[in-house]
């Protein structure tokens, strides 16, 4: 175990599945020389060299297409664009190429690629440039979609998105990149897709997140306990797709009450699904509605006050649980 | 040709009057006699199997968007012939003569049409989609511009993996103004990927004629890149099987890009619900006029290695050829309902 | 009154509008000379000029982009994508341009513009050119999202869409082109955003569509009627964003059932949001939890078997219905 | 300059080295001497602004990604005074300058990095997001080369209503390997839309020079699409604004787009996070010492036109303004909470 930021840990993760496997290599904007606009190729290009370290055009649409096209030539590319605002250039060849050519191909075409995108709000960067669209890229079949929300799991997630033979969506939110934690050694340390984590244990609701909202979750069941005496069950996805509903439905059908905390906006976000599916396969359990606590339906603003009156909080997630106690 | 200098680093060569162009040219050392009986076949081939094509949907058995590729045959039998096998190649949506070409079975590819298992798809692709792996055909896109940046990377992982293997890339004129087109033309010779970029200018994107689509000339625009691009006639089988060798042996052996656009015509409407108001008939009879599969005869038949009987033989052995696809689709069976699920992604132990 | 297709109401409402208003004018790929891919342009040309009705190159990302910047220029331009599945290439002018500038720049610009565009699958086009992406516009703010699944309403909200000072995605399902119905032909005739339909009025279960959806709800309806003595009400919501939801939960209140039925795939989709919102807003009237119709999680094969298996059908509404009874 | 003809539409017009080209050359009929004293002023607030933008940044009074302008003031000012009242422009997130040179409120401007309610996008946009209608400053677009194909429809829409503004869009080097470049500009040429395409070329998109995102020259590209194209030293505040002038001009009477593209250079690191590995700091060195400020100080001083009073004149002003810019953004009043839910869309009666 190494104490690291998230970010270290991303990049330990890099490093490692590179010199595992040499049909791994990088390419994006600014990861190279600038050392990636959120430091985490740092240092990699000197590494490993300009063969396997690739600084790119500014070009999402044409870099994530070579990357996908690398990858049908045999080589496990990742590309990381810079934030997942700029993805929506490239999210043509991420749903039409990447997500579909193995089904259309009858299984004769494989995409190995991943795709590691910085995301979230709160930075005050403005409305074009804070999306959270972990659950939009969940919404489609033939994607993986993973979101970690510490150093360990980034590690571990990311290691296991290079032993995949599908594109993996990997979203990382600014707010985390950061955080500090114990990450393990071992070059062997993989964390399954599709497994849940309940990082608090707790009997009265269960609160979910993912991403940059577990934390969020996390403060809340502390307030929660401290002020209410209530005893939250805090679960972190870790990958949308695949979805890990039995750890969530195996929890609220002890708690009774599910509250879902996310970034993204509400209308329409995957809270209504997870929303959905504790109803469809919960309803009996449930003592109250789900609740879902999500970012105000406006374009993030700039304006410090207002971006964080945009956003959930721990103290959103707490006034839901006690609405519905 | 005469040769126009645009910039050091690449020249736009320019046929006399493609499309309009004369009969196949005496090439010095051109193709051999079985090469051209080769070449001749594959085009009455696919010319054959189109038209079954048009009839099979007319009947209800190839269902969605049908694109028929009559007319440019000489586009797709010159230029794929000069790959080898180890090569690869990703095209667009009008892709049966470019799969006929590349030697995918014809039986698979009509099975393919009429969504059954036995397609080289399975069923699940249809006209569009049509893939091939063990033939390095990797598709037929359906998205205008969008498997321009796939050939990209797949000259870079070539490039990566030392394999001396060139990637082609078909694609129509109306792709050119796609935002994809100038970025991966632009990556590829950064990157210097052998990849040749091959644009089938029949001079409709759908109904909307080049001057429309594109403010410049394409293989002038393609020149501003800095790689070597050619505008040919794509109506010649012979000059495009000339170009091409050159543009793979380039892409082989200098590595980076090179780009060809042929100009052709597409006898058929654009897909089978093309009213085609935006031509006349009569422009549609003069290119048919200038015929790439007449000339070929003419060619082979002037030189006295083509005669009638010889042309009988070719032209029964296509017949046999389609009807036998047919046949093989009409037997072929409709994939299970269990297998829907089936592939969405590759999981360990999938195979 | 006058019956036609959905096709021609369509039409009928450009033509008007253009009559209407000069700043109104239209651009597309092949909407001039070939007429439209779907012939909903036909005839425009001729009668409007090229002036306004502009055939286009295939720039998707370039003529959304132009069409927003000719409605901030003062026009209010229509723009037709071929279909929908085209517009992953120019979203992000649509979400980062379209959806925010008039809230960024404090109300100073606004975007005036009608994209067109035609949506679903069932025509064995395969999965690069089957999607349905409602909800995936209904989850932005700053954009109106309408998708009519009859002439009338075609007529009446895509010329309400030209009152609109916003940009609105006007969703046109295949499958609902040539369906003829009465149109009114009074010019002023619109039908405003935000007011779902009651298509058949029932008491035993609600049945929600919109878009290609309604028609498997109304022959589910029929179905249920004729074969279980069921009555179910059908709605159609006509539009995503704004979202009609009174009407939605007055039904479900009354009838204590719910099914949503949507093209789109269940996983991420808009049902997940409408499910949310029923047990929300009517959780103590509910019977049953409410039950998701929609497509399979695959990407929509072309072989025709494949494809119907794949896409929600009205055996598949009626199941649900008669699994929460 | 020397004209090299490249094609019979457009023409690439060299200057003699840019960046590292000569001081101001003398103009024929140059900007009169109330011109030049406006140009100074502009440049040397500009210049100020940031400075100041940069220690509030340290402050954390102005807050998000925050890219300086300093080094490329002769491009701003010699382009934008160039422009009638009635044009319109958009450009991109690195626009303090733009907006200064356009003469919108620095009080507002600054009031906006503070993200007040005073701030000329309410406090909403942040420094990225700048916008003032009632100065035709369509905005600031922080999504590399997003604003191209607006600049395309706001000049179809000048076209359409025929009122004979022209649009300019300015845009970086890194922008043009993205598609949206390639749309425009074929859109542009191919409907005649009145925009000067005006790229700032400092040698860097982030930190990848420029020979390592584009496979060709810029103005070289942009010709290609037959529109008239020049390179210029845009270090030089009365070339950019003769060359300027032609370019609206153009515009103006022939509609129809024209390029333009400045050598300049960023003095300052791509945004406040940039460790500035990609460069070494002799390279910065050189090009400060071109200063264009300091260099049309030279011109203004050699021919009389200003002395050392009339300098320090303008530096007070500079000064004044910018304090009480500051001064204005303290105390400029938060967005009211009250607020957030505001004009998401707009409604009748709104306003
Ligand atoms: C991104 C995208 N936009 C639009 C379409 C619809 N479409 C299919 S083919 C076509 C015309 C393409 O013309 P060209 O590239 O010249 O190829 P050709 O059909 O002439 O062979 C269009 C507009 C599409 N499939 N993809
Ligand atoms: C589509 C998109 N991709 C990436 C970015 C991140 N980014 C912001 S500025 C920039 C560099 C742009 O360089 P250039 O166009 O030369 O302008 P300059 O910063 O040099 O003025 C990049 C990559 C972005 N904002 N948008
Ligand atoms: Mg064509
Ligand atoms: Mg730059």
């Amino acid at each position: 175990m190494t104490e690291m930021r998230m970010r270290d840990a991303l990049k330990e993760a890099l490093r490692e599945e590179m010199h595992r496997d040499d049909r791994v290599f990088l390419m994006g904007e600014d990861i190279g020389a600038y050392g990636g606009s959120y430091a985490v190729t740092a240092g990699l290009l000197k590494e490993f060299g300009e063969e396997r370290v690739l600084d790119t055009p500014i070009a999402e649409s044409g870099i994530i297409g070579a990357g996908i096209g690398a990858a049908m030539g045999g080589m496990h590319p990742m590309v990381e664009l810079m934030t997942i605002n700029f993805s929506f250039l490239a999210m043509d060849q991420i749903v039409n190429s990447a997500a579909k050519l193995h089904y259309m191909s009858n299984a004769q075409i494989t995409v190995p690629l991943v795709i590691r995108m910085a995301s979230g709000g709160g930075s005050q960067l403005g409305a074009t440039h804070s999306h959270s669209l972990e659950g939009l890229y969940a919404h489609f079949p033939g994607l993986k979609v993973v979101c970690p929300s510490n150093a360990a799991d980034a590690k571990g997630l990311l290691k296991r998105a290079f032993r995949d033979e599908n594109t993996v969506i990997f979203i990382e939110h600014t707010a985390n990149y950061a955080l500090k934690g114990e990450v393990p050694d071992d070059p062997d340390f993989l964390i399954e897709f599709g497994q849940a984590n309940v990082l608090r244990e707790g009997a009265d609701v269960t609160i979910v997140g993912y991403s940059g909202s577990v934390h969020q979750a996390m403060r809340a069941a502390t307030m929660l306990q401290d002020q209410e005496n209530i005893s939250a069950e805090v679960i972190d996805l870790r990958t949308l797709r695949p979805l890990d509903m039995e750890t969530v439905l195996t929890s609220v059908r002890k708690t009774n009450r599910a509250v879902i905390v996310e970034d993204d906006w509400k209308f329409g976000g995957f809270g209504g699904e997870l929303s959905a599916q504790i109803m469809e396969h919960a309803f009996d359990y449930l003592d109250a509605p789900v609740a879902r606590v999500a970012s105000k339906d406006v374009p993030l603003p700039y304006n410090r006050n207002l971006e964080f009156a945009a956003l959930p909080s721990e103290e959103d997630v707490v006034e839901a649980v006690l609405a519905m106690l | 040709m005469s040769a126009a200098a645009d910039t050091a680093q690449s020249t736009i060569v320019q046929t006399g009057a493609a499309p309009a162009g004369p009969g196949p040219s005496a090439p010095d050392s051109g193709p051999s006699v079985e090469e051209l009986n080769h070449f001749l076949y594959q085009m009455m081939l696919i010319r054959r199997f189109e038209e079954k094509t048009g009839e099979m949907y007319t009947k209800g058995r190839v269902r969605g968007f049908l694109h028929l590729y009559t007319g440019q045959e000489a586009c797709a039998v010159g230029m794929i012939n000069a790959l080898a096998d180890h090569d690869k190649m990703v095209t667009h949506y009008r892709d049966h003569g470019h799969a006929l070409a590349r030697g995918l079975d014809p039986n698979r590819i009509m099975a393919e049409l009429f969504g059954r298992s036995g397609g080289v798809s399975g069923g699940r692709g249809g006209s569009m989609h049509l893939y091939d792996v063990s033939k390095g055909f990797l598709g037929g896109y359906a998205i205008v511009g969008a498997h321009l940046p796939l050939a990209v990377g797949l000259g870079l992982a070539a490039k990566m993996k030392k394999n001396d293997s060139v990637t082609l890339c078909i694609f129509g004129d109306g792709s050119v103004a796609e935002g994809e087109f100038h970025e991966s033309l632009n990556l590829a010779v950064l990157w210097k990927t052998p990849v040749v970029f091959f644009c089938e200018n029949n001079l409709y994107g759908m109904g909307v004629p080049l001057q429309e689509s594109l403010s410049t000339g394409i293989s002038r625009l393609a020149a501003a890149y800095n790689m070597p691009s050619v505008q040919i006639n794509g109506m010649d089988v012979l000059e495009v099987n000339r170009e091409a060798k050159k543009a793979v042996e380039h892409c082989r052996t200098q590595g980076g890009p090179y780009f060809i656009e042929a100009m052709t015509y597409r006898y058929r409407g654009h897909s089978m619900s093309d009213p085609e108001l935006y031509r006349l008939k009569e422009e549609v009879e003069q290119y048919r006029k200038r015929d790439a599969i007449e000339a070929l005869k003419l060619h082979m038949t002037e030189r006295g290695i083509l005669d009638d009987a010889g042309l009988a033989e070719i032209a029964e052995r296509v017949e046999r050829t389609v009807d036998d696809a047919v046949a093989f689709a009409e037997a072929s069976p409709q994939p299970g309902l269990d297998t829907l699920g089936l592939y969405v992604t590759k999981e360990p132990g999938d195979d």
